[in-house]
């Protein structure tokens, strides 16, 4: 009866198969039909050139402020290109690569970005849910949407993405606890981008690895390399598998990197060192992944220069779509839609006040 | 008809719309075996099972949140969260996300949900299980709140939140739980959320109040008819979320006065939000300010005070006494 | 003197007291290296140290929960919630310990610490970033509430709120950040928690405000002058836990007309404990309906149309001339 | 660069030293000096002993609801005894006997439960913080003072206790993290009694134990047998040594049961089943320390039955102390005592009013 040391069954893994030097662990490579691996680079690609593009127009105080994505492509297509459509997603706030591959248009980020609520409007058919700002309140969403797959009976996933910072909430906790407890069919992507604003990731938890967190809810925990989208996508599609069995939630730590801003109005300067940014630029995930599909006669640059042309197009027409749209934008009173199901006669009568005060204003 | 309490009541409300809608699961702590800490889920895992009455970790945020998750898949998730004073462990989830999803989605997902949670003094409780700050809710917007007074009522209230569309808190007066009886009918009854009642006419003052300082104010009303022949108009807000200002504003134009009775704390209270009403609505005819009736702005003291923080009859017929001897 | 943004002003407050207390611990999200996201914190890790100026993980919990754990201890902790849409994190640790600790320990145990968190729209910012929702802490017993309206009262505010011996919340309106300068004297200067100030004279009514609102109020005033030489007397608030009614109590008595305008959501805000006092102890002097002028009981808008919530000089200019219309 | 097993350095150990059949491991025992132990004894006795009369004052109507300790004497007087005056303890709700411990009087402990305000008043020089009812909550209070420890450079511990059901609160995970980070010098004590009111430990979370939760924070953690006084004793003997060095904190699951009610307004029969309980009647802390002393010759029947005796007659004391004390307890507007330093007006108005109040009344 001594001290005897405790046998844990859970281990914790790490993985990586396209390493930044281009190096391709073949016994682990996963064998992604062409057509797919073909979309997964045109979305990291589109991903990339609309960070830039919003970037600017941000910069032309056409929208306003929002969350670069920039170095964390592979982190979510690599994700969600495992997920079928009847499978849900239920986001933070830096995800938008994933949301549309996941189907969201371009021209709903721009009017969203341009502080306008229709750009946050899901279509009734689609299984994900708008972004979510308060950091890591969205997982418990994903564990009741889990909750709800499996008492349909149905064998679908909920993935539900969140950065580093968000492992610090009490939410998360609960919701990977919650997940344990009722075996629900969750897939917890964390991008670990190594900063939650100006906090660097060491300074946010002292423990090894985010991944091994998942030990202390009973599941099963693995960190991948994040710019490595072949590792993204085999440890997605572990859990996926695992998932739709009925065996529950698994907890992916991504290993990526913020190459940009938080957001527009952040200045990293104040807080961290370029060389460290350069480092990791040497890690690009857009760029292994083009490696890689030359290497496998998959891509050549004259695909990638046509690629680039059609993603410079697309972004174009979205921009104007945006701009038409935004001005067709109803009544300010709008604000008052959505609020209940349906309208109850207190904000009626705020409704007519704003609606009194706007002819009014226009007399005047 | 049987007579029931209101734990009964809440119970049977339960059992029925779990019969009807497959879609409609039970949530909290305690909530299966147990049926509740006040039993108001009393036999509920045993006929409907594990998967749809669940007894959670002790984790309110978790429990919030995963009915948000629940309801955005399209069941219809009632959560009980076992003292309201505990709510606040999950007000984030709340504030942030149950009360903003259709909003958020533009109507693509909503929250059919509904936060049951005990609130109230006068059942002798240890600190945090005493407390009424139906305020927090009320004033959210996005929120529904609704506080029952009495058995058939509750039981009508949480059929209608149960189908609503969007999420309810349902505060329920542990002073009310098994306080006293009233017939509930078997067969299905609701009561349309966001409409108060008229529990008792007069012409000489209107006493609005609701949930647990419903029976001091209608004991209060009695003695004023026997001491002073003074015939009060009582009425019942049931919902504080949306607020129906339409029977106390009438009332008050007929009366011309008015006292206001919550056991909330009274600065920035519920009762404010009503005078403001009046005096939007019936400002030319008030004969005298109004009296607020409430709990004092201090966190309400351990059991042995309690009685002397909880608005009694007594208070409410000083109260209504001072507005009626102020000449118009 | 030198002319201070309210940045600015809050950032010479909290190094002032740093440098006279080393009780006083700075501590939240990015407020190190990064001087907090709006740069109130900036310098100050530089010049105390990363033992006083405390860059926590992202949990707002956590954050108002150590903070207790040092007030309880003997520190003065100073903690920043990044916005006050994220505070509901924290809610449970404010209302059930950082309110309590001195009431439930018998006054062993008292909780110093300031609860800094920045509100109100008009910065074009995302969801969860433009709340006002003040009353959830002015309505809770134990806590005190400060909003200031301007660079100097806002740093002489802010260092009576890390002297005061109890827990405060001390809303920062975003709007007012950078908005305009003031002069801020180099030395010492408090205001007292608890009272309020008339910041313009008037006889013909009473316009009570605070914090983002008093830019448009005194636009207002200044409108209500030029176009119909009406004089209005405008209240600044700065408190509103424990609230200083002995201002708008004389102020009403003088004009009998009164508008009250905050940003928060109208039903059950502020402005109802307004009208509600005023009713107390005016109402014989009211020779019209008081007004609120408030945001809708809507989520604010994302910033494209949150101009429309916000109130502005001419929705309270409105307001004014209808009650100013209504005949006594 | 394939798939790699990431090594952990921490592990988790089970601590059992004095086992219920009493046989010892003498290479583990702690020296505890025999008037501290006697001490532990004693206290252990009075707080069995105390709940049962709580528990008929209860019965009898003479005390409100209150929370029973029995089985759990040794998790906490295990605990406390290696803490000095000058340390911290943060308690929940279920540590009377620890309280009792670190100073609390008896008659206080009847005067809260009996609803008075007065029974929660901490003596000035103490470092006990009040009973804390929510779950959770107050182990973060626990972390602010380790700071404040440390950044006055003491060497002093904040000890704090909680359940098995805590362990799922956000607040829980928050603390621990915080601990982490900081590197404050606090003794987490969980008291897993197998239950969390009528949820079973195996339902509160996945993970195999509580003590694992210490991996997700870099902290080491220990599970020890929790009816083992000697057991608890030298586990937190080891954490405190590791806080006082300036090591940081240090995560304690004591496996242990609530052989009672969970309070008295609670029926545990709905939910539990007896045999269970007489299981654990078999491995009760009490008689197990007693049989440990008795072979040692620290102890014996008649001064057991002393002890008794004493321990009755304290209690006894205490419960005419209490219902003198409460016989003088001060107006109901002493209600508006101690909501802040200095009144201010409009509770002073309130005040009045409750006054005027019983003054008419007594008129009436
Ligand atoms: C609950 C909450 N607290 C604070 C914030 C402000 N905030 C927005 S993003 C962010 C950092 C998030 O870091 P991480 O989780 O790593 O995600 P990342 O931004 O790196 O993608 C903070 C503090 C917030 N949105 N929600
Ligand atoms: C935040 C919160 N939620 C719910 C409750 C109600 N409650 C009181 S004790 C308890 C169970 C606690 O279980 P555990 O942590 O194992 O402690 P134990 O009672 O077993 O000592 C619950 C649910 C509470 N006091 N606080
Ligand atoms: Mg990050
Ligand atoms: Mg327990």
């Amino acid at each position: 009866m001594p001290r005897s040391k405790i046998d844990l069954p859970s281990q914790i893994d790490f993985l990586s198969i396209l390493d930044a030097e281009g190096n391709l662990d073949e016994s682990l490579e996963p064998d992604i039909p062409e057509e797919i691996l073909l979309r997964m680079h045109a979305s990291m690609l589109l991903g990339r050139r609309f960070d830039e593009r919003l970037l600017n127009l941000q910069r032309q105080g056409r929208i306003g402020t929002f969350p670069p994505i920039t170095g964390q492509e592979a982190s979510q297509i690599g994700a969600v290109a495992v997920l079928r459509d009847s499978d849900w997603m239920v986001p933070s706030f830096r995800e938008t690569a994933a949301e549309i591959w996941r189907g969201r248009t371009l021209e709903s980020v721009i009017i969203a970005n341009n502080g306008f609520n229709e750009g946050a409007q899901i279509p009734e058919d689609s299984h994900n849910l708008p972004v979510s700002i308060p950091v890591g309140s969205q997982m418990l969403h994903a564990v009741g949407i889990g909750f709800g797959i499996r008492y349909r009976k149905k064998d679908d996933v909920a993935m539900t993405f969140f950065g580093d910072g968000a492992t610090s909430e009490g939410d998360f906790h609960e919701a990977l606890n919650f997940a344990g407890v009722f075996q629900t069919p969750v897939i917890f992507v964390c991008q670990n981008n190594q900063w939650a604003i100006s906090l660097p990731r060491k300074k946010q938890t002292r423990s090894q690895t985010l991944a091994q967190k998942a030990l202390a809810y009973g599941l099963p925990g693995i960190q991948v390399d994040g710019n490595d989208v072949l590792a993204v996508y085999a440890a997605a599609a572990e859990a996926v598998d695992r998932a739709r069995k009925g065996e529950g939630a698994t907890l992916i730590e991504c290993v990526t990197y913020r190459m940009s801003v938080h957001t527009t109005a952040d200045d990293p300067k104040r807080y961290r060192n370029e060389d460290e940014v350069e480092d990791w630029r040497k890690r690009d995930p857009l760029t292994r992944l083009q490696k890689y599909l030359i290497r496998k006669n998959r891509l050549s640059d004259e695909k990638i220069a046509a690629a680039e042309t059609d993603v410079k197009e697309k972004i174009q027409a979205a921009v104007d779509r945006a701009e038409q749209q935004m001005k067709e934008f109803g009544a300010p009173s709008d604000m008052f839609n959505h609020a209940y199901a349906e309208m109850p006669p207190f904000l009626k009568e705020q409704k007519e006040f704003l609606e009194r005060e706007l002819a009014e204003n226009r007399e005047e | 008809m049987s007579k029931m309490t209101m734990v009964q009541a809440l119970n049977l409300a339960l059992k029925q719309e779990m019969e009807k809608d497959d879609r409609v699961i039970v949530l909290g702590e305690d909530v299966g075996r147990d049926g509740g800490v006040f039993r108001v889920t009393e036999g509920l895992v045993d006929q409907f099972g594990e998967q749809r009455v669940l007894d959670t970790p002790l984790a309110e945020a978790g429990i919030v949140g995963m009915s948000i998750g629940m309801a955005a898949f399209g069941l219809r998730p009632v959560c009980e969260i076992q003292f309201s004073g505990f709510s606040y462990q999950a007000f984030h989830q709340t504030e942030n996300h149950a009360a903003r999803l259709r909003w958020r989605s533009q109507g693509r997902f909503s929250v059919p949900m509904v936060l049951r949670m005990p609130y109230s003094g006068g059942v002798r409780a240890l600190e945090h299980h005493s407390e009424s700050r139906e305020v927090y809710y009320a004033h959210t917007p996005g929120l529904k709140m609704v506080i029952p007074s009495g058995p058939r009522n509750a039981r009508a209230l949480l059929v209608s939140a149960i189908r609503d569309p969007d999420p309810v808190v349902f505060y329920e007066s542990k002073a009310l739980y098994r306080a006293f009886r009233e017939e509930v009918p078997e067969e299905e009854e609701t009561l349309p959320i966001g409409k108060s009642q008229i529990v008792r006419e007069g012409s000489d003052i209107t006493l609005v109040s609701y949930g647990s300082m419903m029976r001091p104010t209608l004991e209060a009303a009695e003695i004023l008819k026997e001491k002073e022949t003074v015939e009060a108009e009582v009425i019942d807000l049931l919902t504080l979320s949306p607020l129906d200002d339409s029977l106390f504003t009438e009332s008050v134009r007929k009366t011309g006065r008015a006292v206001i009775i919550h056991e909330a704390p009274r600065s920035y209270g519920p009762g404010a939000e009503i005078v403001a009403k009046l005096v939007d609505k019936s400002f030319y005819y008030l004969e005298a300010p109004i009296a607020r009736v409430a709990g004092f702005d201090v966190v309400i003291p351990l059991f042995s005070r309690e009685s002397y923080y909880i608005p009694d009859a007594q208070r409410i017929v000083r109260a209504a006494r001072n507005v009626l001897k102020t000449a118009a």
